[in-house]
């Protein structure tokens, strides 16, 4: 079975087709890179996937689940977590709020419970919290544990963002650019991140990246897009030797 | 009893100052006061002052309760008298019945405020229904309408201005021509007027207050309607001959109390001093509302009188049920309450504007 | 390059609330010149360039610019000073088309006519612009936004402009034309750049001269040349430190910055 | 300056997050307990508004201040709860049967302005929860049968289970219990990952939804919930009122509302009470204020008014963030003392955020 | 016949609507802020023009002008003083200074020596007058309300279409903070609005004037432009008109043609259904975040 594969995918803004009859297949436990000029589509179809936007064609087909039609929140508990390029995150809530929100994908049972806080509300509460430290160990948080998001850094919460979507506890990661906003010094942190990510949690990603060091550091396959359609595929080092690629996105 | 100490009596009074009624709820406010200051100035009531707490009720009958609850428990009043409108009424006659304070002349007409009987209940203003059914009998009588329709307000109020015309045509083996409605607030008639255009009637009965009333008129004879118009009491207002210019000349309506203008020829003395005092205290001319809240503490005082040094409002209830109260300078009918009846006036006369003003066209209507 | 100081920060304070974000900033920039700022994030960068557009108010400290203090004056009085800012995250207008962004960009600008030609300037340094004219701004790619946030801040024609990681989400290839254009308008205009990037590659490699910030303090400053031979840069600013054992990188890291 | 050490998560869930402000509530609670015997009729009158208030402040916080969804129409929620109680009460049943039904249908109420809700935010939802408030008003006015229309409705006092409560301490006594077993609830929820997935909504639909939050199934609950408490609300304002008119009902109920929840600070508990105590005591306020006043001022219609509005212009102006953001900036100066730094909460320029883009 | 009457009649009724909702929306397209105080800044108007026009006894034309100038002068001021110090707070504040600031406008005037509580006529000299065409029979007030509104209309199309106003006040509410990067001068760009919004509504108050004279709760009228305005797609100006003149049409027929009361809901009813069909009303704004 494929792990993770979106066919033929199509997506028409308008006049303006963003994405072109794009197909490609993700394996369970790789890192997979998309690249592309800016504009060429990589978010849109990350939009697609986690079904933000209902495809103009195609389809998005999850361990042998098509995913047409589901509806978006349903997305996170086959197992799909995801980061936003331009952080999505909540604002006036703690980064603890917003990592145990990452956990409401997994929480059981009715808010009648919650009205009266019943022990077993207290146990999911407990162990929710427990899954959440763990993440912020992983991830180095624990200084902003209690601080609000509002007042974080550009770069902590591009971190935070990450954790949160680790809480959700997929199967698959989609992360739209992560290390835009990082330093080089934090861009390695992410590069062991993703790495114990893929390695120790055993979770596949699909990311989006403009770093190429980082991409080729992490990255197993590269798919590269231009004007929403495949330009070329394989592994970093083939990929950014690809000519039509070095023309369009690397530069000489 | 509470309110009443060697030398004071305190009685309260929940007026719309800040609401849809504030322009009765000032004038009342204005003649109580007046009231109250020439009673001291004369000494007082068996040499007690009589003290007014007011209370501002805004119509909502949320401050309406908590300022009654104010009114009884803190200023410790002897009885409340004069509340303006339905929704401040009816919420507070509970509070004061269970304190045993007598609630008085509320301006509203609504039933709940004489009946179920209630000892410690007394009302004074004629139910717009029954005024309304006087009125237009006597109109059809004198003027001899064919075909009547009524625009009125669409709320409790409205209704019984409907019912009093329903009856009145009825014994006249008369129907409304047409019917139609507008909600309270409400500031544009143009449909309305059109429909009841429409059926061509020759008198208009309006379960109006001011603004409505006015309002309707205009646009009514901009459409080119030349009926008569007919209000209640509660279009008997000075604003509207004061304010409805041309639109409104030859509106009748009905009122137990006529609106007094100090320069007409006709007034008595008695009138004129009376509206100086006013105007010298207040710096405005008195209008009906006025006259309305000097007269309920009028009524209130000379119960008081005659009830005794030793009051109680036991006492008072007796003195009050047991008394009649004369017609007045100010043009008041006869008011009287029996051990049986907490309705303490049933007549009322026609008035009509004339050139800007309004002017009593007929004598005590009664049954 | 004229040596007389366009810009000059004494001491500079500045706080959210109770955060206090710099803590007493000392820094100058000579007219024409393009300085850079480094630091890690949450160092007080952007609280930096906030702080001299007027966006935030310091507790204490001067700015001069150009001759006159402008601290704690209205961000429109002082961009029409000649400051122009491409702020952190694009902060484009996300309704109105993308021309209508160009335009308010050129809000404080006197001559009329002199717009529409920078427009179409800008229209050749960012081709895909003028294919996007017509779109809302709020509806453009992360990195198309980003472009037309710089294009924006150039339309107004400043004596001194600020950059928040211009080259935040562009591709590599806009990442060098990106810095290409600050170097262009920095000669042709002789603007002066106030520039604060996290590829410190390219941020050092473009500018003349180099503050480093920690924890809302300047902890270093020098001039391009001697900054890329410091050990401290070369490792945690370029990445160059041969050993990425990580374990070791970590522990490293944690004595660094805990 | 005081420190919390942690030992465990739980300490995170706890009431109260330290042994001095359990205190402090067990004071308060001590006090609110013999007040009905210390205080005069007429404070205890206020309390037992201030309590019907808090519950609508619960109610409407919840879903204005934690989910984002401004309603414009909530006494339409309050005046189902009262009515419904009124003619239940009025048929024989006890509160405790007449009051949950009122609640129910109230949330039933709140569900069907929700569903078509779903798609509207800001200030299309006001309106349409505003229009909401009209219909329901209009309706109360025209179903006769059942309402009496305008003529109005006298409600009797409550029956608990067998027995009337005759005393006014008893009612108080109600009304302070439903008001600690609301604010109780609503905590509860909020500590819990319901009221996280509803402050999610709030702070971004899109993010929400990639986390796994069911938009349309938690804005419905959301407003069912909120209709609900304030459904509760209106079932003690029925008894206290003891009349009830359609014209009561109105817009002008709603703002208050929500200047109530507003002033007392948007997305906290303590702001619906704070809230709540404001408005009610304001206008005692005012005509204490009055008093000082010369007699040529005071007789003055519309004062009133006036000072009402000025007061609050004066509040929001000195306070944005309502009377809790004031409160929390005290205690911090006190815990702090004497560390606490001038100009510490000196307001730093800030700029509005668009609400038009989601 | 009936129709042609009852549509001049909803016309006329729905500019005034339309007017007051098109202040709603100037100032929430700049700042969105929703001013629940418009009603009462009409009511300001009316009693404004009612002392130049009736109490000084001014001509007519003179005392409109005035009236304009000096709400125009209030709106400003208000923004200044109440609105500028809170700018960036929480929008809730604003909209609470705005329904606190009605509540004042409303005391105040029913305390100002010669405005009270009493309903006042302002008449214009076009006032009382009839057109009759046949069975027809239309208002002089109506035709004034209808022709000025349509002037006023154009007047103000013509200022944000030649003046970079238009585009910046936009600017400033969408994004505040990239507004004060840009240089745009928000404060004075809103007092401005604010001046021109209020102006706006003395300018309708005295076309109201002659139909519901003027009386301390004139402006509860506002409570029906609410309505319009989100119908019309709230924060579009051609959104207003058109949302003035729906509300004001089915209004007038209802009252004619459905059973009592439903010419007192229509307005809310119909707003109900138009945001069923289209969330954010007939010239939407709103959008989805892009991600
Ligand atoms: N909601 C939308 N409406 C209209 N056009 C859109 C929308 N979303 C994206 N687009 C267009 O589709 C194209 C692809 O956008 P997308 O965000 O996928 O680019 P990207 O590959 O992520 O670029 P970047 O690397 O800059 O983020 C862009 O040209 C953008 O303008
Ligand atoms: N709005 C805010 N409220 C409270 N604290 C803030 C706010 N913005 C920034 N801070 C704090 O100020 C400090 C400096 O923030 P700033 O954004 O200037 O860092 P930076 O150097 O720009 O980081 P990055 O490189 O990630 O953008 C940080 O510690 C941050 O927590
Ligand atoms: C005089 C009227 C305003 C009284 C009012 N209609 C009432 O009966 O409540
Ligand atoms: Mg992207
Ligand atoms: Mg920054």
């Amino acid at each position: 079975m494929t792990f993770f594969k979106v066919e033929n995918l199509t997506k028409r803004f308008g006049g303006l087709t963003a994405v072109d009859d794009v197909s490609f297949e993700v394996n369970k436990g790789e890192v997979y890179t998309i690249i592309g000029p800016n504009g060429a589509g990589k978010t849109t179809i990350f939009n697609m996937i986690s079904l933000i936007y209902a495809p103009t064609s195609g389809r998005v087909v999850f361990e042998d689940r098509d995913l047409t039609g589901v509806p978006p929140d349903k997305v996170v508990s086959y197992g799909i977590g995801r980061t936003f390029q331009n952080i999505e995150l909540f604002e006036h809530a703690t980064v603890l709020q917003n990592l145990l929100i990452g956990c409401h994908a997994h929480a059981k049972g009715s808010f009648l419970s919650e009205l009266l806080f019943l022990p077993s509300v207290k146990r999911r509460e407990l162990e929710h919290r427990e899954r959440v430290e763990k993440v912020i160990d992983f991830l180095d948080l624990q200084s902003v544990r209690e601080s609000m998001v509002s007042g974080l850094p550009y770069g902590i919460r591009k971190v935070v963002e990450l954790a949160r979507a680790l809480c959700t506890e997929p199967k698959m990661l989609l992360l739209d650019e992560p290390s835009s906003g990082l330093n080089v010094e934090e861009t390695s942190d992410m590069a062991f991140w993703i790495k114990d990510i893929k390695n120790d949690l055993g979770i596949t990603v699909l990311m989006v990246e403009h770093d190429m060091s980082l991409v080729s550091r992490v990255s197993d396959r590269v798919l590269a897009v231009n004007y929403g359609r495949k330009l070329a595929e394989g592994t970093p080092a083939e990929v950014q030797s690809n000519r039509d690629v070095i023309a369009a996105y690397l530069g000489e | 009893t509470q309110g009443v100490s060697k030398d004071q009596i305190v009685i309260g009074s929940l007026l719309d100052l800040s609401g849809p009624a504030v322009t009765l709820g000032k004038g009342i406010q204005n003649g109580m006061i007046l009231r109250a200051e020439q009673v001291n100035a004369a000494g007082g009531i068996h040499g007690r002052k009589l003290k007014i707490a007011i209370e501002d009720s805004g119509y909502d009958p949320k401050k309406a309760v908590l300022g009654a609850q104010k009114l009884l428990s803190q200023d410790k009043i002897f009885a409340m008298i004069g509340s303006i409108g339905t929704p401040v009424s009816l919420p507070t006659i509970p509070l004061c019945i269970e304190r045993n304070v007598p609630h008085l002349f509320p301006v509203t007409a609504h039933k709940g405020n004489y009946e179920p009987f209630h000892k410690l209940k007394f009302a004074s203003f004629v139910p717009y229904q029954y005024a309304v059914e006087l009125g237009l009998k006597e109109l059809l009588r004198v003027n001899g309408y064919k075909r009547v329709a009524i625009l009125h307000q669409d709320d409790e109020f409205g209704l019984e201005i409907l019912r009093g015309a329903e009856k009145a045509l009825g014994e006249n083996k008369m129907a409304l021509v047409e019917k139609t409605t507008y909600k309270r607030g409400a500031t544009e008639f143009g449909s309305q007027m059109q429909k009841l255009r429409a059926a061509n009637p020759d008198l208009i009965v309006l379960g109006t207050i001011v603004r409505e009333t006015i309002g309707a008129m205009a646009t009514g004879r901009q459409l080119g309607i030349t009926a008569d118009f007919f209000g209640s009491s509660a279009a008997y207002m000075p604003a509207v001959a004061k304010a409805g210019g041309k639109a409104v000349e030859g509106l009748y309506a009905t009122s137990e109390t006529p609106t007094p203008y100090r320069d007409n020829p006709q007034n008595s003395k008695l009138l004129n001093d009376w509206m100086d005092q006013y105007q010298a205290r207040f710096k405005e001319e008195a209008d009906l509302w006025a006259v309305s809240g000097w007269h309920m503490v009028d009524m209130f005082v000379n119960a008081a009188q005659k009830a005794g040094p030793g009051l109680s409002s036991e006492s008072f209830v007796k003195t009050l049920e047991a008394l009649t109260y004369p017609r007045t300078f100010l043009g008041t009918p006869e008011y009287g309450w029996t051990p049986t009846t907490r309705q303490g006036n049933m007549q009322t006369r026609l008035q009509q504007i004339r050139n800007g003003r309004w002017v009593t066209v007929s004598d005590f209507l009664k049954a | 390059m004229s040596n007389d100081v366009i810009l000059r920060l004494a001491n500079i304070e500045s706080s959210y609330g109770p955060v206090q974000a710099i803590r007493g900033v000392s820094l100058e920039v000579r007219k024409g010149a393009i300085v850079t700022v480094l630091g890690a994030n949450g160092a007080g960068k952007t609280t930096i360039l906030k702080t001299i557009s007027g966006i935030i108010d310091p507790q204490k400290g001067t700015v001069w610019f150009d001759g006159e203090e402008i601290q704690r004056k209205n961000a429109d009085w002082i961009v029409r000073r000649g400051i122009s800012h491409v702020p952190e995250g694009r902060e484009v207008f996300p309704l109105l088309t993308v021309r209508e962004n160009l335009l308010m960009g050129a809000y404080t600008r006197k001559d009329r006519d002199g717009v529409a030609p920078d427009i179409e300037r800008m229209f050749v340094y960012f081709p895909i612009l003028r294919e996007r004219q017509h779109q809302e701004a709020g509806q453009l790619s992360g990195g198309q936004q980003q472009m037309l946030a710089i294009a924006r801040a150039l339309m107004s024609r400043p004596k001194l402009l600020l950059l928040d990681e211009p080259s935040l989400g562009l591709s590599p290839k806009l990442v060098k034309e990106i810095f290409e254009i600050i170097k262009r308008v920095n000669q042709e205009e002789g603007t002066t750049m106030l520039l604060v990037e996290q590829n410190a590659n390219i941020a050092l490699s473009t500018a003349d001269y180099g503050y480093v910030l920690e924890v809302g303090r300047v902890v270093m400053q020098d001039t391009r040349e001697r900054l890329l031979e410091k050990e401290d840069i070369k490792e945690f600013y370029l990445g160059m430190s041969a050993d990425n054992v990580r374990g070791e990188k970590r522990w490293k890291k944690k004595k660094q910055w805990r | 300056m005081r420190f919390i050490f942690k030992t465990h998560y739980e300490q995170d869930l706890r009431l109260f997050k330290h042994g001095l402000s359990a205190a402090w509530y067990m004071a308060l609670l001590a006090f609110l307990l013999i007040a009905p015997w210390v205080l005069p009729d007429y404070y205890r009158t206020q309390l037992v508004f201030i309590y019907i208030y808090s519950i609508v402040g619960f109610g409407l916080m919840l879903l204005s201040g934690f989910t984002g969804q401004i309603s414009m129409g909530h006494a339409a929620f309050l005046a189902i709860g009262a009515y419904t109680e009124a003619i239940l009460q009025a048929k024989g049943f006890p509160f405790v049967v007449s009051a949950p039904i009122a609640v129910l249908l109230a949330a039933a109420a709140g569900v069907i302005i929700g569903l078509p809700a779903l798609r509207l935010s800001g200030i299309y939802l006001a309106i349409a929860t505003l229009a909401f408030g009209f219909i329901v008003e209009e309706i109360l006015a025209r179903w006769e049968s059942v309402t009496h229309g305008n003529s109005g409705l006298l409600v009797s006092q409550p029956k608990l289970l067998f027995g009337k409560i005759e005393t006014d301490w008893g009612f108080y006594y109600l009304c302070m219990v439903c008001a600690v077993i609301a604010g109780f609830a609503v905590f509860n929820l909020l500590r819990s990952h319901t009221g996280r997935a509803f402050i999610a909504i709030r702070d971004s639909e899109v993010s929400a939804q990639s986390m796994g939050v069911n938009l349309s199934r938690y804005k419905t609950l959301s407003f069912a919930l909120s209709a609900a408490i304030t459904g509760l609300a209106g079932a003690l304002y029925a008894h206290q009122i003891r009349f009830l008119s359609p014209e009561q009902f109105t817009i002008a109920m709603s703002i208050e509302f929500l200047m109530m929840i507003v002033i007392g600070g948007m997305g906290s508990l303590h702001g619906a009470v704070f809230g709540a105590i404001f408005v009610i005591g304001l206008p005692e306020l005012i005509s204490v204020l009055k008093d000082y006043l010369p007699q040529a001022v005071s007789e003055q219609t519309g004062l009133k008014g006036t000072l009402f509005g000025v007061i609050m212009i004066v509040i929001v102006l000195f306070e944005p963030q309502g009377i809790y953001g004031r409160w929390i900036k005290i205690r911090t100066y006190f815990s702090l003392f004497p560390l606490y730094k001038r100009g510490m909460f000196m307001r730093q320029k800030s700029y509005q955020k668009s609400e038009r883009v989601h | 016949m009936e129709i042609l009457q009852l549509t001049i009649a909803g016309v006329a009724i729905g500019c005034i609507y339309a007017l007051i909702a098109l202040g709603f929306v100037l100032i929430y397209k700049a700042t969105e802020v929703v001013n629940f105080a418009q009603g009462d800044v009409m009511m300001l108007g009316g009693f404004v023009a009612l002392t130049f026009a009736v109490i000084w006894g001014f001509p007519f034309w003179l005392a409109v002008i005035f009236a304009v100038l000096v709400l125009a002068l209030v709106g400003a001021v208000f923004n200044r003083v109440l609105l500028v110090p809170i700018i960036g707070q929480p929008t809730f504040a604003a909209v609470m200074i705005t329904l606190a600031a009605g509540y004042v406008m409303r005391g105040v005037a029913s305390m100002v020596p010669g405005w009270g509580t009493d309903t006042y006529a302002l008449k214009a000299p076009y006032s009382d007058g009839t057109l009759r065409l046949g069975d027809l029979v239309v208002s002089t007030d109506h035709i004034a309300i209808i022709v000025l509104t349509a002037l006023l209309c154009a007047g103000l199309f013509l200022f944000f279409k030649f003046t970079r106003v238009g585009i910046a006040m936009q600017a400033s509410s969408q994004n505040q903070l990239a507004a004060n990067y840009m240089g745009i001068p928000v404060r004075r760009i809103n007092t401005l609005i604010w001046g021109i919004s209020a102006g706006v509504a003395a300018f309708t108050a005295i076309l109201l004037a002659p139909i519901t004279f003027v009386h301390t709760n004139m402006g509860f009228i506002g409570l029906k432009a609410f309505p319009a305005a989100v119908v019309g797609g709230f924060g579009s100006i051609p959104g207003a008109i058109v949302g003035g003149l729906i509300i004001g049409l089915v209004e007038s027929y209802a009252g004619f043609y459905l059973p009592e009361g439903f010419k007192d809901v229509a307005a809310y009813v119909v707003v109900l259904l138009v945001l069923m069909i289209r969330p954010s009303g007939i010239f939407a704004e709103m959008r989805r975040k892009k991600v």
